[in-house]
C-alpha cells in the first residue's frame, strides 16, 4: 500500500467515523423522541450542538488535566477509529488488530476519568468510579466475545475477520454461525454505550451527571463529539464482528444503524439500574452466553 | 507347655525381678528418697544379672589355691565388673543422698510432685517470665472457707 | 609417642586428685594446675595428629594384649574428639576463684578425663565406667551452681540417669552372657553369629536407651530443659555440645561394629523424628532463652540420630557433619546464655548494647539454620541427600520432619533476633540490658570464627570429615588394628 | 587463572559490598555505591552478546566440597535478569541519594544498613543468577533470601513483623527445594544441570509429581504465588522507599528465574504437561495456569481494597507476577515471549511506581490514600511519572505494559484457553479500576490545606524517575529492543521463538507494530487537541473550590473530595467474597504449631521422665520380641 | 490409672526381659576372655586371686574409673553439702556400750581393714573391702560422739596422695617403657604376701583412698545440718 494512500485512508477515516456518529446521535434522539411522542430534533441539531458548545463564553477549567482528558478522551477514539475497517479502507488494522483496538477503546475512558479527577468534584470522581465498574462490568463479556469470534476466525486481525464472514455469504456470518455470542456481544454493547437502563455513571438525580458536573462549554463539546465516537466504533464493531462488516458502504451503514438502534430503543424503555445490579446482570447472563458461545466455537 | 522350675530360673526372675521392682518402685514412689532407693533396688538385679553371666556348674571361685592343676573356677571378669559397678553405685547414692539433704532443707519437702512444681517456679522466677499455671492440681492449699454459724444451725448441725 | 596418648585421659585424673591438697597450701598455684593439664592435654593430642603417625592405631592399657586387657582405640575420629573434649574443657574452664574452687576444678578435670576417655576406650564396660564418671561429674557441676532449683534439676536428672545405668548394666550382661568378651573389637568379631539375633537386638536397645539419656534421645530426654535451664552457662555449654556427642559417639561405635540390625536403626529413626518433632516445636514457644537453646538441642539431637539410623558411610559423614556443627554452635550459643540466660522479653534492644553478642547470635543462628555457604548447610545437605537416597518410607518422613523443623527453627531463632535488634522497651535504660559477660562473650567469638573458619575452608573441612568418617565406618580396619598391634609395650 | 567478564562483575558486584560496608558510615556512600553499580551494569554490558544468542560465559571460579562441584556460569537467562537487577539497583540507589538519604537519616534511619542491605541484594542475585548447577541456585536462592529479609526488616517495627513472616514463608520455600534437590540428587545422582536434564525423561510421574510440587511450591512462595502470597505486600511495602522499589522491581522475580531454570528448562514443560491429576480433566501444567490466574486475579482486587498506596503497589506486583507466570507456562513462542518481557517491563514501572509514591511521601509525609490529593498542581512531574507508570502497570497502550500483556493474551487466543483469557482479562480491568484510585486520590481531586506547599520532587529523585518513564515509553514504542533479549532467552530455555520486529510481532494469525499504534494514538491525540485548544472559546482557569457543591460555597475547610471506599457499588457486591481465608488459613497454621508447641512443653515440663524410660523400653523391646 | 499401667509395664518389662534371657546357656558362659585370663593371670601379674589381677591388671583403668567416681561423688557431695558443719548438741550422746565399744573396736578394725588390703591378691577381698571397713573404723566413734569431728583436711590429703600414687604407679611404667599400668616387678613368688609386683601397692592405694572417701562421705552426710 502506497504511502500516501494509507495517509489518507487514516485521515478519511476518522473523518467518516465523526460524520457517521453524528447522524447516530441524531437517529437515537430521534428515537427517543418517537417513543416519547416528541418530533425530535432537526437533521443538523448534532452539529449545531457541537458548534454551540465550543462557543461558550463561559469555559471553565480546573487545570492542565482537565484539558487533557478531553484530549485524550477525543484523541483515542480518532486513533481507535484506523484500526477498525470500513469498506474500502483497512487503514492500519493490520498492525493491531482487535485486542489493541479493545484496549485502545479504553483510553478514552482513562482520558476522561483524569480529567475528572482534576475536577475536584467528588460527585464527578462519583461517577467516574462507577463508570469504571461499568467498565469492569461489561468489559468481561465482552471480551468473552471477542475471543469467541477471533477464535473461531482463527486470527485477531479484524481484517480477516471481516473477509472469512464475507467468504460465504450470509451462512458465514458471525450472527449466523455463533448466534449465542452474538446475543451476548449485544447485551455488552448496550452496557458499554451507558444508555439507560445502565447509565449509573450519569445518574443526574443522584450526582449531578457525575462525570459532566464540571464539564462546560467546549469541555461538554469535547465529550460530544467523544459520544459520537463511541456510538460509531460499538456499533461498527458488532458490525465487523457478527455481521459480516459491509461490502458496500451503503449496507455497511444500514448495519451499523439498525444494530445501534436495537439498544437504543431499549433504553428509553427502562429505569436505571444500580451499580451492583448491573455487575450482577453482567456477570451473570451474558457472561454465561458467551461462554456458552466460546464453547460451541471450541 | 509349663517350664520346668529349674535354678536358672530362679535366679534370673530375682535378676530381672529386681530390676522391674526398682524401675517400678522409681516411676511409681511420690517420694524421692524411695525413689533413690528403688534405683539402688534396680542396681542390685542388674549387678545380680552380671554376676550370673559368669557362673558356672560346679565351678569354684577364682582364686587359686593350689599351683598347678586348679578345679574349673568361674568366670573372674564378672566378678570384677560387679565390684566395680557396686562402688559406682555406692558413689552415685552418696551423692543422691547428699543432694537430697540440701532440697530437703530447701524446699521442706521432698514429694516429688512439689519439688518439680517448686523448681519450675524458681526456674520461671529466675529468668523472670510468667509462668505458665500448673495442669495438674491447683497451687498450694486451698481451705474452704469455714460455713457462718447461722448456717449451721439452719441445716440442723446442732444436735 | 603413641604411648603417651594415654596422658590426656590420666593427668587429668591425677591432677583431679592432687588439686585439693595443693588448694590448701596455695590457690594461686592450684588455679593454674587444671589449665596447664588441659593444654599439654591438647599439645599431645594435636602433635599426635600432626605428626602423621598412622591412624588408627590401638594401644592396650596395662599391656594386655585386647580381648582380655582394655585397650584404646585411637582413630581420627577419637583423636577429633578427644581433642576436643581437651580443648573444651579449657574453654569452658571454671576460673572463679572461691571456697569451692578446688573441688568444682577437680570435678571439671574429672568430667575433661572421662570424656576423654569415652572417646578413646575400647571396651565395653570400660565406656560404661566412664560414662557413668561423666555422669557423677556433672552432677555436681549441674549442683554446683548451688540454687535449690538446680539441686532439684540434679536429683531428677541423677534418678534418671540411675535407671538408664541400670539399662546400661543390663545390656551390658547380656551382651557378656552371650559373647563372653566386652572388648569392642571382639564383639566386632563375634557378633554376626551371637548378637546377630533377638538377645543382642535387646541389649543393644536397653544400651540404647541407657546412654540416650545422656545423648537427649527422646523420650528421656526430659533432663534437658530443667538441667540447662539451672546449671551454669559453662556447664550447660559443655554437657549441650560435647557430653551428648560423647554418648551418641558409643552409640555410633556399638553400630558401626556390633548391631547391624535393621531394626536397630529403625527405633533411633523413630525416637529421632519424634526428638525433633517435640525439641523444635517445645522452642518455638520457649520464653527464656536457656530452654530455647536445650529444646533445640533436643532437636538437634533428634536430626543427628535420624542421621545416625542411616546405614551407610554417607549418613556417617552426615553425624559428623552435624554433629561437630552444632559441637559448635550450641557451646557458642550456651555462652552467649551466660549474661542473656533469662527472658527472651527482656533482650529487647540488646544489639545496641552488645552489637558483637548479637551478630554472632546471628551468625550462629543462621548456622543452625542451614544457610549457604555456612557449615550448616553442608551438614544439613549431606543429611538430606542421604535421606532420600534411602527406600523405605521412614526415611522420607523423617526428611519432611527434618525440614520443617528447619522452618520452626528459623522463625523461633529469628523471632529472638529481631527482638535483639529490635528498639529496646521504653521504661528500660539501655544499661539495664541485659549483656553477656567479657570472658563467655571472647570464648563464643572464638566458636563464631571457627564456624566462619569452617565456613572459609569448606573443601578441606570436608574432605577431612570424609576421611574421618570413611575410617570410623570400617569396621574390618577397627578389628585388624585391635588384634594386629597391640601398640606400646611388647 | 584469568578473569572472565563474569568474574569481572562478580569482582565489582563484591567490591560494591565491601564498600558499602566499610565506608557505608559516610555521606557520599550512596553516590559511590550508585556509580559503582554503573560500573558492574558496564561489567554486564561486556557480556551483551549473551543478550543475543552469545554463547554461554563460565566462571573461573569453582569449589568442590563434599563431593559436590560448584560453579557458575551466565547465559542469556541469566544476563537478562541481571540486566534488570543491575538496572533497577543503579536506579534505586540514585534515587536514594542526595535528599532522600539526609530525610532518612534523620528520621532515624540506618543509611548504612540501608546501602549494605542493598549491595548484598544484588550481590546475592547475581550469584544466583549464575548458578551452573542445582547446588550453587540453592546457595544464591538462600542469600538473597536472607539479604531480602536484611533489607525488609531494617526499618523496625511493623517492617521487622512483615519480614519475620516473609523468612517464615521463605525458609518453608527453601526447605522445600532442600528437599527437591535432595530428590533430585538421588535419581540423577548429580546435581549438574546437564545430568538432571537426561534424568529428568526418565522420571516416573509420582517422581516428577512430587519435584513439580516441591519446587512449584518452593520458588512459588518468592514469587508470591497463590496461596503463598500473603507475606509479600507487607513486606515490600514496609521496606525503604528505594528499597521497595528495587524489591518490588526484581526480587521476588528471582522466583521465576529459577522456575524457569528448573521447571521449564530443566524438567521440561513437556514432561509437566504429561503428568494428569486423576479424576479431572486437568495436568499439572493446567494447575500451575490456574494457580497463575488466580494469583493475577486475588492479589489484584485485594490491592483494590487498600488504603497504603505502598501496600497497593506491593499487592499489585504480586499480580502482575500472575501474568508472567500464565505466560511461560502456556510455553508458546507469544506467551513465554509476553511472560519474559514482562519481568522486564513490571520491574522499569513498578520501580517508577514506588519512586513517585516515595516521592509523595517524601515530600507529604503519607502515603494514606485518605490523605492525600489533588497534588498534581504541586507536583507535576511525579504525577507524569505515575500516570505513566500506571498505564503500564494497567496494560494499556501505549506503554511497555501492553505490549507483553497483549502477546499474553494473545498465546491463550491461540491455545484456545478462554478461562484463562477471561481471567487474565478480569485481572486487567480490576488494576485499571485499582490504580486510577491510587492516581486519583494522591493526585486528583482536592488539594488539602497542609498540602498547600508542598513543592516537587527533588532533582535527585526526579530524574531516575524519569529515566524510567523515558524506557517505559521508549520500550513500549519499540518492544523489539528487550523482545530481542527475551528470543535469546527463549533459545536458551529451550521454548520456541517468536517472530519479532523492532515494533512488535509479527504472526500470520495477528500482529502488533507498536510503532503504528503509538503513531496513530498520538496523531489522534494531537487532532484532539487541535480541535480542542483552536476550535472554541479560551478558557478560564478558576480555584478548585470554585467548584459546584449542590449550590453551596466551598471553603478550604470542606472536605470535598471522594476517596475512601472508592468503589463502593462494586464492593456492595464484591465486598462479601473478601472473606481472608488464606489469612484464616495461615492464622490456623500458626495457632496449630502454636498449640502442638504448647503440647511438646508440657510433655517436656512436669514429666514423670521415668515413666518415659519404662514405657519407651517396654515398646522397645517389646517391638523386637514380638 | 498411671499407677497401674506403670505396675503392668514394669511387668511387662520384666517379663521379656525374662524371656530373652532365658535363652542364654545359664551355668555354661562362653569363658572366651575368662578362660584366657584364667590361664594366663598367675604367671602375668602373679596374683593368686584372679578376680584381683582383673581388678587391677586386667581391667586397671576401670578401677581408676571407679576411684575417680567415688572421687567425684564425695567431692560432688562436698560442693553440695558445703563445708559449713555444725555439730549441734542436738543429737544424743551415744551410750555407754557404744561409746566404749566404738572404742575398742577402732583398732581392730583397722587391723581387719589392712589385713584385708595387703592380702588383696591372695585371699578374697582387698582395696575396697578393706577401704570400707578402714571407713567404718573412722566412722563408727562419730556415730558414739556426734560432737566430734574428722579431720577432714588429713582426710582429703589421704585421698589425694592415695589417688595420685595410684597412677603414678601406673605412670612409672609409662616411663619404664612399658604400657600405664602394666605390673611391674612380677616376682616369682606365687602364692607368697611378697609377690603380684605393684599389685599389692595398688590395692593399698585403693584401699586408703576408699577408705578415707567413704568416711569422708559418711561424715558430710551425719555432721550436715543446715546452710547458714
Amino acid at each position: 500500500m502506497a504511502p500516501m494512500e494509507l495517509i489518507i485512508e487514516l485521515i478519511l477515516m476518522p473523518l467518516v467515523a465523526f460524520v457517521v456518529g453524528m447522524m447516530m446521535v441524531l437517529m437515537m434522539r430521534r428515537i427517543a423522541a418517537k417513543l416519547q411522542r416528541r418530533i425530535g430534533p432537526p437533521f443538523f441539531q448534532p452539529l449545531y450542538d457541537i458548534v454551540k458548545l465550543h462557543s461558550k463564553r463561559t469555559q471553565v477549567s480546573h487545570g492542565l488535566i482537565h484539558d487533557i482528558g478531553i484530549v485524550m478522551a477525543m484523541g483515542g477514539y480518532i486513533a481507535a477509529e484506523t484500526l477498525l475497517p470500513v469498506p474500502g479502507m483497512t487503514g492500519i488494522a493490520e498492525k493491531g488488530g482487535i485486542i489493541t483496538l479493545l484496549y485502545l477503546m479504553m483510553i478514552p475512558s482513562l482520558g476522561l476519568a483524569l480529567g475528572v479527577g482534576q475536577c475536584a468534584n467528588p460527585n464527578g470522581s462519583i461517577g467516574i468510579a462507577r463508570a469504571l465498574t461499568a467498565m469492569l462490568a461489561y468489559d468481561i463479556p465482552l471480551v468473552i466475545v471477542i475471543f469467541g469470534v477471533a477464535y473461531a476466525a482463527g486470527t485477531t486481525n479484524l481484517v480477516d475477520i471481516i473477509a472469512v464472514q464475507q467468504a460465504g455469504g450470509f451462512e458465514t456470518w458471525g450472527a449466523v454461525q455463533m448466534p449465542v455470542l452474538a446475543i451476548a456481544g449485544l447485551i455488552a454493547m448496550h452496557a458499554s454505550l451507558g444508555k439507560q437502563p445502565f447509565e449509573i455513571y450519569i445518574a443526574p438525580a443522584e450526582i449531578a451527571t457525575g462525570p459532566m458536573v464540571e464539564m462546560s462549554g467546549k469541555y461538554l463539546g469535547g465529550l460530544f463529539v467523544m459520544q459520537c465516537f463511541q456510538l460509531y466504533t460499538t456499533s461498527v464493531l458488532y458490525v465487523s464482528l457478527f455481521l459480516g462488516g459491509g461490502t458496500t458502504w451503503f449496507d455497511f451503514l444500514l448495519k451499523s444503524f439498525l444494530v445501534l438502534a436495537i439498544p437504543v430503543s431499549i433504553a428509553y424503555l427502562f429505569p436505571r439500574y444500580r451499580t451492583e445490579d448491573l455487575l450482577r446482570l453482567m456477570w451473570k447472563w451474558p457472561v454465561m452466553l458467551g461462554l456458552i458461545g466460546v464453547a460451541f466455537v471450541l | 507347655m509349663m517350664p520346668e522350675i529349674s535354678l536358672e530360673l530362679i535366679l534370673y526372675t530375682t535378676a530381672l525381678g529386681l530390676i522391674s521392682i526398682g524401675l517400678a518402685g522409681v516411676v511409681l514412689s511420690r517420694h524421692l528418697f524411695r525413689m533413690v532407693l528403688a534405683l539402688v533396688i534396680a542396681e542390685a538385679g542388674a549387678n545380680l544379672m552380671l554376676v550370673l553371666a559368669g557362673y558356672r556348674w560346679d565351678a569354684v571361685a577364682p582364686i587359686l589355691t593350689t599351683l598347678g592343676e586348679h578345679p574349673p573356677m568361674v568366670d573372674p571378669v564378672p566378678q570384677a565388673m560387679v565390684l566395680t559397678a557396686i562402688v559406682i553405685g555406692v558413689g552415685i547414692q552418696a551423692l543422691a543422698v547428699s543432694i537430697l539433704i540440701r532440697i530437703r532443707q530447701r524446699y521442706g519437702t521432698l514429694d516429688r510432685s512439689q519439688v518439680a512444681e517448686r523448681m519450675d517456679a524458681e526456674i520461671a522466677d529466675t529468668a523472670g517470665i510468667p509462668r505458665d499455671v500448673s495442669q495438674e492440681s491447683p497451687l498450694g492449699e486451698r481451705p474452704l472457707p469455714s460455713l457462718p454459724d447461722s448456717t449451721v444451725e439452719i441445716r440442723g448441725g446442732h444436735s | 609417642m603413641s604411648d603417651l596418648i594415654v596422658l590426656p585421659l590420666v593427668l587429668p585424673l591425677f591432677g583431679a586428685f592432687l588439686l585439693p591438697i595443693v588448694m590448701r597450701t596455695s590457690i594461686s598455684i592450684g588455679a593454674w594446675i587444671g589449665p596447664a593439664i588441659l593444654a599439654y592435654g591438647c599439645w599431645i593430642l594435636g602433635d599426635q595428629w600432626m605428626s602423621g603417625t598412622a591412624l588408627p592405631f590401638s594401644l592396650a592399657i596395662g599391656g594386655f594384649a585386647p580381648p582380655m586387657g582394655i585397650n584404646l582405640y585411637i582413630d581420627s575420629l577419637a583423636l577429633l574428639f578427644a581433642f576436643a573434649v581437651q580443648l573444651l574443657g579449657l574453654l569452658f574452664w571454671p576460673f572463679k576463684i572461691d571456697q569451692e574452687t578446688a573441688r568444682r576444678q577437680a570435678l571439671m578435670l574429672l568430667l575433661v578425663a572421662a570424656s576423654t576417655g569415652l572417646a578413646l576406650s575400647g571396651d565395653l564396660f570400660n565406656l560404661y565406667v566412664f560414662y557413668e564418671l561423666v555422669a557423677v561429674a556433672t552432677f555436681g557441676l549441674i549442683a554446683a551452681s548451688g540454687s535449690s532449683a538446680a539441686y532439684a534439676s540434679t536429683i531428677r536428672y541423677l534418678i534418671l540417669s540411675g535407671i538408664g545405668s541400670v539399662l546400661t548394666l543390663l545390656g551390658i550382661a547380656l551382651i557378656y552372657s552371650q559373647t563372653g568378651t566386652l572388648n569392642l573389637a571382639h564383639l566386632a568379631q563375634l557378633a554376626p553369629e551371637q548378637l546377630n539375633n533377638k538377645l543382642g537386638l535387646t541389649a543393644f536397645l536397653t544400651i540404647l536407651i541407657g546412654v540416650g539419656v545422656k545423648a537427649e534421645l527422646f523420650p528421656v530426654n526430659t533432663w534437658a530443659p530443667e538441667v540447662y535451664a539451672t546449671a551454669a552457662s559453662r556447664v550447660s555449654a559443655f554437657l549441650a555440645g560435647l557430653v551428648s556427642k560423647l554418648a551418641l559417639l558409643i552409640i555410633l561405635r556399638l553400630l558401626v561394629l556390633i548391631f547391624h540390625q535393621p531394626e536397630a536403626v529403625q527405633v533411633m529413626l523413630v525416637l529421632g523424628i519424634l526428638g525433633v518433632i517435640t525439641g523444635e516445636l517445645a522452642a518455638w514457644r520457649a520464653k527464656d532463652v536457656r530452654r530455647m537453646l536445650a529444646f533445640s538441642s533436643i532437636g538437634q539431637l533428634g536430626m543427628i540420630f535420624i542421621a545416625l539410623a542411616i546405614p551407610e558411610q554417607g549418613g556417617l559423614l552426615a553425624v559428623l557433619a552435624l554433629t561437630f556443627h552444632h559441637l559448635l554452635i550450641k557451646s557458642g550459643l550456651f555462652m552467649l546464655a551466660d549474661g542473656w540466660g533469662g527472658a527472651i522479653e527482656k533482650l529487647r534492644g540488646a544489639a545496641k548494647r552488645s552489637p558483637l553478642a548479637a551478630a554472632i547470635f546471628v551468625l550462629f543462628s543462621l548456622s543452625l539454620i542451614g544457610m549457604p555457604p555456612l557449615p550448616g548447610f553442608w551438614a544439613k545437605f549431606t543429611l538430606i541427600t542421604q535421606l532420600a537416597a534411602q527406600t523405605s518410607p521412614l526415611y522420607l518422613i523423617g526428611l519432611t520432619v527434618f525440614l520443617l523443623a528447619t522452618v520452626i527453627e528459623a522463625a523461633y531463632l529469628f523471632r529472638l533476633a529481631a527482638l535483639l535488634y529490635g528498639p529496646a522497651a521504653e521504661d528500660t535504660p539501655i544499661d539495664t540490658i541485659p549483656k553477656p559477660a567479657g570472658l563467655s562473650l571472647a570464648t563464643a567469638s572464638l566458636f563464631g570464627i571457627g564456624l566462619l573458619a569452617a565456613a572459609l575452608f569448606i573443601t578441606p573441612v570436608g574432605d577431612l570429615l570424609s576421611h574421618v568418617a570413611g575410617q570410623a565406618a570400617n569396621a574390618d580396619l577397627y578389628i585388624n588394628t585391635v588384634f594386629a598391634g597391640t601398640g606400646g609395650s611388647q | 587463572m584469568t578473569l572472565t567478564p563474569l568474574d569481572e562483575l562478580f569482582l565489582y558486584s563484591g567490591i560494591t559490598v565491601l564498600v558499602a560496608l566499610l565506608l557505608g558510615r559516610r555521606l557520599p556512600a550512596g553516590w559511590m555505591v550508585t556509580i559503582l553499580y554503573g560500573i558492574q551494569l558496564l561489567a554486564l554490558m561486556k557480556m551483551a552478546p549473551l543478550g543475543y544468542g552469545g554463547e554461554p560465559i563460565s566462571s573461573a571460579l569453582t569449589f568442590e566440597v563434599m563431593g559436590q562441584s560448584l560453579s557458575w556460569r551466565f547465559d542469556a537467562l541469566s544476563w537478562y535478569f541481571a540486566l534488570i537487577t543491575l538496572g533497577s539497583a543503579l536506579l534505586s540507589s540514585w534515587y536514594a541519594c542526595g535528599e532522600w538519604e539526609q530525610r532518612f537519616r534523620q528520621s532515624g534511619g540506618n543509611l548504612w544498613l540501608f546501602h549494605l542491605a542493598m549491595t548484598l541484594n544484588v550481590f546475592s542475585m547475581l550469584i544466583l543468577l549464575a548458578s551452573g548447577d542445582l547446588l550453587s541456585l540453592f546457595i544464591g536462592w538462600e542469600l538473597v533470601s536472607w539479604a531480602g529479609f536484611l533489607l525488609m526488616a531494617m526499618a523496625g517495627g511493623v517492617a521487622t513483623k512483615a519480614a519475620m513472616r516473609y523468612i517464615t514463608y521463605a525458609m518453608a520455600g527453601a526447605m522445600a527445594i532442600f528437599g527437591g534437590i535432595a530428590l533430585v540428587y538421588v535419581s540423577a545422582g548429580s546435581l549438574q544441570y546437564e545430568a538432571i536434564l537426561t534424568a529428568a525423561s526418565q522420571m516416573s510421574t509420582a517422581h516428577l509429581w512430587m519435584l513439580v510440587i516441591l519446587f512449584g511450591a518452593g520458588f512459588g512462595i518468592k514469587m508470591g504465588l497463590m496461596p503463598f502470597h500473603l507475606w509479600q505486600a507487607p513486606a515490600y511495602a514496609e521496606t525503604p522507599g528505594p528499597g521497595s522499589a528495587f524489591l518490588g522491581a526484581i526480587s521476588s522475580r528471582m522466583g521465576l528465574f529459577a522456575i524457569l531454570l528448573v521447571l521449564v528448562k530443566l524438567f521440561g514443560i513437556v514432561n509437566i504437561d504429561s503428568l494428569k491429576i486423576p479424576f479431572t480433566l486437568i495436568d499439572a501444567r493446567d494447575l500451575l495456569a490456574w494457580i497463575a490466574v488466580f494469583t493475577i486475579i486475588f492479589p489484584t482486587f485485594t490491592a483494590m481494597k487498600q488504603n497504603d498506596a505502598r501496600q497497593l503497589l506491593a499487592w499489585h506486583g504480586i499480580g502482575q507476577g500472575g501474568y508472567m507466570l500464565l505466560g511461560l507456562v502456556v510455553a508458546d513462542a507469544m506467551g513465554a515471549a509476553g511472560g519474559l518481557l514482562h519481568v522486564f517491563n513490571h520491574a522499569t514501572y513498578q520501580a517508577a511506581l514506588f519512586m513517585a509514591v516515595t516521592a509523595v511521601i517524601h515530600r507529604t509525609g503519607t502515603a494514606d490514600l485518605n490523605k492525600l490529593g489533588g497534588l498534581v498542581v504541586r507536583m507535576p512531574l511525579t504525577f507524569m511519572v505515575l500516570l505513566v507508570g500506571i498505564i503500564g502497570l494497567a496494560g494499556l497502550p501505549p506503554m511497555n505494559g501492553f505490549v507483553s500483556k497483549w502477546l499474553v493474551y494473545r498465546s491463550l487466543l491461540n491455545e484456545g484457553m478462554p478461562l484463562l483469557f477471561v481471567a487474565a482479562v478480569i485481572g486487567t480491568l480490576g488494576t485499571i479500576l485499582s490504580v486510577y484510585k491510587l492516581i486519583h486520590n494522591i493526585f486528583l481531586g482536592q488539594l488539602r490545606v497542609e498540602h498547600d506547599n508542598v513543592k516537587e520532587a527533588p532533582w535527585s529523585m526526579m530524574i531516575p524517575m524519569l529515566i524510567l518513564t523515558a524506557i517505559i515509553f521508549i520500550t513500549g514504542l519499540l518492544p523489539g529492543i528487550p523482545l530481542a533479549w527475551v528470543a535469546s532467552v527463549q533459545q536458551a530455555v529451550g521454548l520456541p521463538v517468536p517472530d519479532y520486529t523492532l515494533g512488535g510481532v509479527e504472526s500470520a494469525s495477528g500482529s502488533l507494530d507498536m510503532i503504528w499504534v503509538i503513531g496513530v494514538l498520538f496523531a489522534g491525540f494531537g487532532i484532539g487537541a487541535l480541535i480542542f485548544y483552536f476550535a472554541g472559546g479560551r478558557s478560564k482557569r478558576v480555584h478548585q473550590l470554585d467548584n459546584y457543591a449542590g449550590g453551596h460555597f466551598l471553603t478550604a475547610d470542606v472536605r470535598y473530595q471522594y476517596s475512601d471506599n472508592f468503589y463502593a457499588g462494586l464492593m456492595h457486591l464484591i465486598g462479601g467474597w473478601y472473606r481472608g481465608s488464606f489469612l484464616w488459613l495461615e492464622q490456623s497454621v500458626k495457632s496449630l504449631v502454636e498449640f502442638l508447641s504448647l503440647g511438646m512443653q508440657g510433655l517436656y515440663r512436669r514429666a514423670n521422665a521415668e515413666f518415659y524410660l519404662l514405657s519407651t523400653a517396654l515398646f522397645v523391646i517389646a517391638w523386637v520380641v514380638i | 490409672m498411671r499407677n497401674l499401667t506403670s505396675l503392668l509395664f514394669a511387668g511387662g518389662l520384666g517379663f521379656m526381659l525374662l524371656a530373652i534371657a532365658s535363652g542364654l546357656d545359664f551355668g555354661a558362659p562362653p569363658m572366651l576372655v575368662g578362660g584366657a585370663i584364667q590361664s594366663t593371670a598367675p604367671q602375668e601379674t602373679g596374683a593368686t586371686n584372679i578376680v584381683t589381677s582383673v581388678v587391677l591388671g586386667y581391667r586397671g583403668i576401670d578401677t581408676l574409673g571407679e576411684l575417680s567416681i567415688l572421687f567425684a561423688a564425695a567431692a560432688a557431695a562436698g560442693l553440695v553439702l558445703g563445708r559449713r558443719h555444725t555439730t549441734a548438741g542436738t543429737l544424743t550422746e551415744g551410750g555407754f556400750v557404744l561409746k566404749h565399744g566404738g572404742a575398742m573396736l577402732f583398732p581392730l578394725l583397722m587391723t581387719i581393714g589392712f589385713y584385708i588390703i595387703f592380702h588383696g591378691h591372695l585371699t578374697p577381698g582387698g582395696g575396697f573391702q578393706g577401704g570400707v571397713i578402714l571407713a567404718a573404723a573412722f566412722f563408727l566413734p562419730l556415730l558414739a560422739r556426734p560432737g566430734a569431728r574428722l579431720h577432714h583436711g588429713m582426710l582429703s590429703v589421704i585421698e589425694g596422695f592415695a589417688g595420685s600414687s595410684f597412677i603414678l604407679i601406673g605412670l612409672a611404667a609409662l616411663s619404664e617403657g612399658e604400657a600405664f599400668l602394666q605390673p611391674m616387678l612380677v616376682q616369682d613368688t606365687l602364692g607368697q604376701l611378697v609377690s603380684a609386683g605393684t599389685l599389692p601397692l595398688l590395692y593399698l592405694a585403693v584401699g586408703l583412698k576408699v577408705g578415707a572417701e567413704l568416711a569422708g562421705l559418711l561424715s558430710h552426710l551425719a555432721q550436715t545440718e543446715s546452710e547458714v
